[in-house]
């Protein structure tokens, strides 16, 4: 990040900050926090240590339904990219269960895995898995279906094909795009992950803010909130570099 | 095309095998379905490309010379007819054949020496190394061994293509307008480094191009193209010495010749 | 292809810190308690 | 509290935020042992996929009608025609609310009910988004401590001995574990009886502020402020506050502890025939059962919902500390 860039972001947070402080200036715990007691809050539910074990909760279920979706969605999105007829069967069926929203999916989840351990775990890693599963299925099906005909040729040419032909060509030309849908995934993942906790479980940002709300400290739930921006941000800021350094020295001809 | 078509085709090849002949075309139909009708691209071509022969072939955009080198290389299949090289006919592509694109077909997620290595397949290291900077240095890219596509000028990139299909040592290069995306004093340059290589290497170049001048100064043959569905109208010798100049009035005439051939008007 | 073997190693690595730290947190996988346990819900309201 | 005991089954108590989740949890075989609202509980015993038993009562009243501190409402006769919160369409607190309007003759329409999350309720009404509302504690406590809400009815005024929550288990536990449950319902019926007429004794893991020092707060004891005193109702709220029990603030469950006394009570917590009849009675009326209803060949029995086998067994003593010795502690 430049210092410009930099300093209008802080800039930006400025006005932010301050308009917030000004709206809710001289309110108790009951009504809408402003800064100052945002802070006191998140300096007190981290003092108590309950804020770490939310934050983990909430990071170990988007680990596992965001690294399960890219493990079956990729290859299966591969798969639909390079077999028109397997696409033209399955596609129609991932892009109608698309829009159905994860949260909807909670009811069934609970069910799916009542009675296991963890179950209130895995039934919030399996609406993070569906909500993290399409965007990579899309992206992996159209970053194969999309590759470029001379670099197929070209391997051909060459009398690469097979497991060559796709660990030297396919996956490499389809990387940038596919590493593109699973930014949006992890992005998706982590909005899902707040709301999924608000109903089914008893740790994680979505209950701490669920909870907060419950016990009336409006300040934790402010408190909950800027944490949950602060780790969106940094998810994103690490797929970012996983993105810069797998495509490295690619320029901006990536395909 | 302005003339009307002589029946009687001049300077065209006899269809008797010629002595030395490493590509035979023999009255190759190619038509692509489309949803409407059927589109007759090639129509009935004919044509010998003599060994370690350095073949222009010339044409209107669109008449479907690309489509017929594509057919040579194995790319396409032929509807009908058949193309035989070293009188076998052609199923696929082989890396005795190798075709270099437009925009080149290098890969962006890999090194110059990468890229190079990249027909060789399963080999040593040290051997693989070897060949690869043998054609590092017939191209000019000393020093780029380590450097990335998108580091590389046009026609750097240009250079590792070259590279990346002699490596494999091919009997025939195909060359799809390999100059196009170039700037004019790239282009020049890149002539005459392919020319240099023709010669050494002795290798059978067919170049695909709608540039007259650029056949002319390149090919010791030039074939020309009619309008789609299209058929080689006439294959015309290239009697100038190299290196060529291409203000000699003979080099003139035989551009007049093709662009009357063609029907296109050349004076702007 | 080690670079992706790179990516998906601390992928790995990351997935199994954050596991066990979930369990020691939040799941008390690390105390083990020999006397019979029953969890008895309720919401915050009489 | 069991930890603190060395024997016998640990109890946890396990917050949640809604009771669908809750319900779905039971479903789902996650969890076999809840307070529960009194009606929710009759209908999943009736038409519920986990077949559940009420064995024992988790308190009486606790449950208040407020209205805004300058609202004109003097009775319940003054609602026609205004909006109330109530906290679930199957709350016991909706069967108090039809019972009021039949009373008052009022109509479907005079009266309109909305489901409204309970912890909403008190900003909400400060808000203006309806002109009273019907809530267990400390939801209506807190309107008040905070200034802008006023009770118009305690339970104990218009239902004594209204039963809002009761303890349910799983018939899966009953029948795989009766012991167990024997043990629960005897432990709660303890607490109930210590916190309605308990000595001054401190609960062992408590200590009074003045006594307390810093090794005591770093193992984790609950410090009792000294201006809150040693009975056991003042102890609860401090316990009943920290995080992992209510989290709320321990001055609002003083208050809903304290003010009145017997706002809410913890003892005669016995299943009774009549009581539930009378609830049953009214779920009924307003279509509880309607996918199981209740005919002369289905009928739905006291003893279909309810198991009180389990509160007849000896109370259990809970881990005080003598009064010696919190004493002695005292003068450290």
């Amino acid at each position: 990040m430049s210092p410009r860039a930099l300093l209008l972001g802080t800039v930006g947070f400025a006005i932010f900050i301050l308009s917030w402080h000004l709206a809710t200036l001289g309110n108790q715990i009951g009504d809408l926090p402003g800064p100052a007691m945002t802070v006191r809050g998140l300096v007190q539910i981290a003092g108590e240590g309950v804020l770490w074990e939310n934050v983990v909760a909430s990071v170990f279920r988007v680990a596992w339904g965001f690294c399960l979706a890219a493990g079956i969605g990729i290859p299966l999105g591969m798969a639909f990219g390079w077999y028109p007829r397997l696409r033209e069967t399955f596609n129609p069926l991932v892009q109608s269960l698309r829009p159905i929203s994860p949260i909807a999916w909670l009811p069934f989840a609970v069910i799916l895995f009542g009675g296991i351990r963890m179950s209130s775990d895995l039934a919030a890693i399996f609406l993070l898995f569906l909500s993290a599963f399409f965007p990579i299925v899309t992206a992996s099906t159209s970053a194969v279906a999309s590759l470029d005909l001379k670099y197929i040729r070209s391997a051909r040419n060459f009398g690469v094909d097979g497991l060559a032909f796709f660990r030297r060509v396919v996956l490499p030309a389809s990387l940038p795009q596919i590493l593109t849908g699973l930014r949006l995934a992890l992005g998706i993942a982590w909005v899902v992950v707040v709301a999924a906790e608000m109903l089914g479980v008893e740790s994680g940002l979505g209950y701490q803010v669920m909870d907060s709300r419950n016990a009336l400290r409006m300040d934790f739930v402010s408190a909950a909130m800027v944490v949950i921006a602060a780790i969106g941000l940094m998810l994103d800021m690490a797929m970012a570099r996983v993105e810069a350094t797998a495509l490295a020295r690619r320029g901006m001809s990536r395909r | 095309m302005s003339a009307t078509e002589p029946e009687a085709r001049q300077g065209a090849e006899p269809r008797t095998m010629q002595a030395g002949a490493k590509i035979v075309v023999r009255d190759v139909r190619k038509t692509f379905p489309t949803k409407k009708e059927d589109v007759n691209v090639l129509d009935g071509v004919d044509l010998t490309v003599r060994e370690g022969e350095f073949l222009a072939i010339v044409g209107p955009s669109g008449c479907g010379k690309s489509t017929l080198l594509n057919c040579m290389a194995g790319f396409e299949r032929i509807t009908s007819g058949s193309i035989r090289i070293d009188s076998e006919e052609i199923e696929r592509p082989s890396p005795k054949r190798v075709f270099v694109f437009q925009e080149t077909g290098i890969f962006p997620w890999y090194s110059v020496w990468d890229n190079i290595g990249f027909g060789l397949g399963k080999m040593p290291f040290d051997k693989k190394h070897e060949i690869v900077m043998r054609y590092i240095a017939l191209v000019g890219l000393e020093g780029f061994e380590k450097a990335f596509p998108a580091e590389l000028s046009g026609g750097m990139k240009q250079r590792v293509e070259f590279a990346r299909a002699l490596a494999v040592e091919p009997d025939v290069l195909f060359l799809d307008e390999p100059f196009g995306a170039l700037d004019a004093f790239t282009r020049l340059e890149m002539r005459r480094e392919i020319v240099r290589i023709w010669k050494e290497t002795g290798k059978t170049c067919i170049l695909v191009t709608h540039d007259v001048e650029e056949a002319v100064e390149l090919a010791d043959r030039v074939a020309v193209m009619t309008r789609r569905p299209a058929r080689i109208h006439s294959v015309l010798d290239n009697p100038l010495e190299r290196p060529r100049d291409s203000d000699q009035p003979v080099f003139r005439e035989l551009k007049d010749q093709i662009f009357e051939i063609l029907g296109v008007e050349r004076r702007v | 292809m080690s670079q992706a073997l790179k990516i998906l190693l601390c992928f790995a690595a990351f997935l199994a810190g954050v596991t066990l730290l979930h369990g020691w947190l939040n799941l008390a996988w690390f105390e083990p308690s020999n006397r019979e346990q029953l969890t008895v819900a309720h919401l915050p309201v009489t | 509290m069991t930890e603190q005991s060395t024997e016998g089954t640990i109890f946890h108590s396990k917050r949640y935020t809604s009771w669908p989740s809750m319900t779905e949890d039971i479903d789902a075989g996650n969890l076999h042992a809840a307070f529960i609202l009194a009606p929710l509980a009759m209908q999943m015993a009736r038409q519920g996929k986990t077949k559940v038993k009420i064995v024992h009562l988790g308190h009486r009243d606790g449950t208040a009608i407020v209205v805004p501190t300058d609202s004109k409402v003097e009775s319940f006769a003054d609602l026609r025609g205004t909006r109330m919160a109530i906290p679930h369409r199957y709350a016991n607190q909706r069967i108090l609310v039809e019972r009021m309007m039949a009373e008052y003759g009022f109509s479907e329409d005079d009266l309109k009910l909305i489901d409204y999350p309970p912890p909403e309720m008190p900003a909400a009404l400060k808000a203006g988004a309806f002109e009273s509302y019907i809530v267990g504690e400390p939801f209506a406590a807190k309107a008040e401590m905070d200034g802008f809400g006023r009770v118009l009815y305690h339970t104990k005024d218009i239902w004594p001995n209204f039963i809002s929550c009761v303890l349910i288990v799983t018939q899966d536990l009953i029948d795989r574990d009766p012991a167990l449950v024997q043990e629960l319902v005897s432990g709660i019926t303890a607490s109930g009886k210590w916190l309605d007429e308990g000595d001054e004794r401190l609960l062992s893991g408590l200590v009074m502020e003045s006594a307390s020092n810093q090794d005591d707060v770093d193992s984790g004891k609950v410090i009792v402020p000294d201006e809150f005193g040693r009975t056991p109702r003042l102890q609860a709220a401090v316990i009943a506050a920290q995080r992992r029990y209510y989290n709320q603030n321990p001055e609002l469950l003083k208050f809903v502890l304290t003010k009145p006394p017997d706002r809410v009570k913890y003892t005669e917590l016995e299943l009774a025939r009549d009581e539930f009849a009378e609830i049953q009675h009214w779920a009924e009326k307003l279509g509880f059962f309607d996918s199981r209803p209740v005919t002369e060949d289905d009928p739905f029995d006291f003893l279909d919902y309810c198991d009180p086998r389990f509160e007849q067994g000896r109370l259990r003593d809970l881990p005080l500390q003598d009064l010696a010795s919190a004493a002695a502690e005292g003068a450290q």
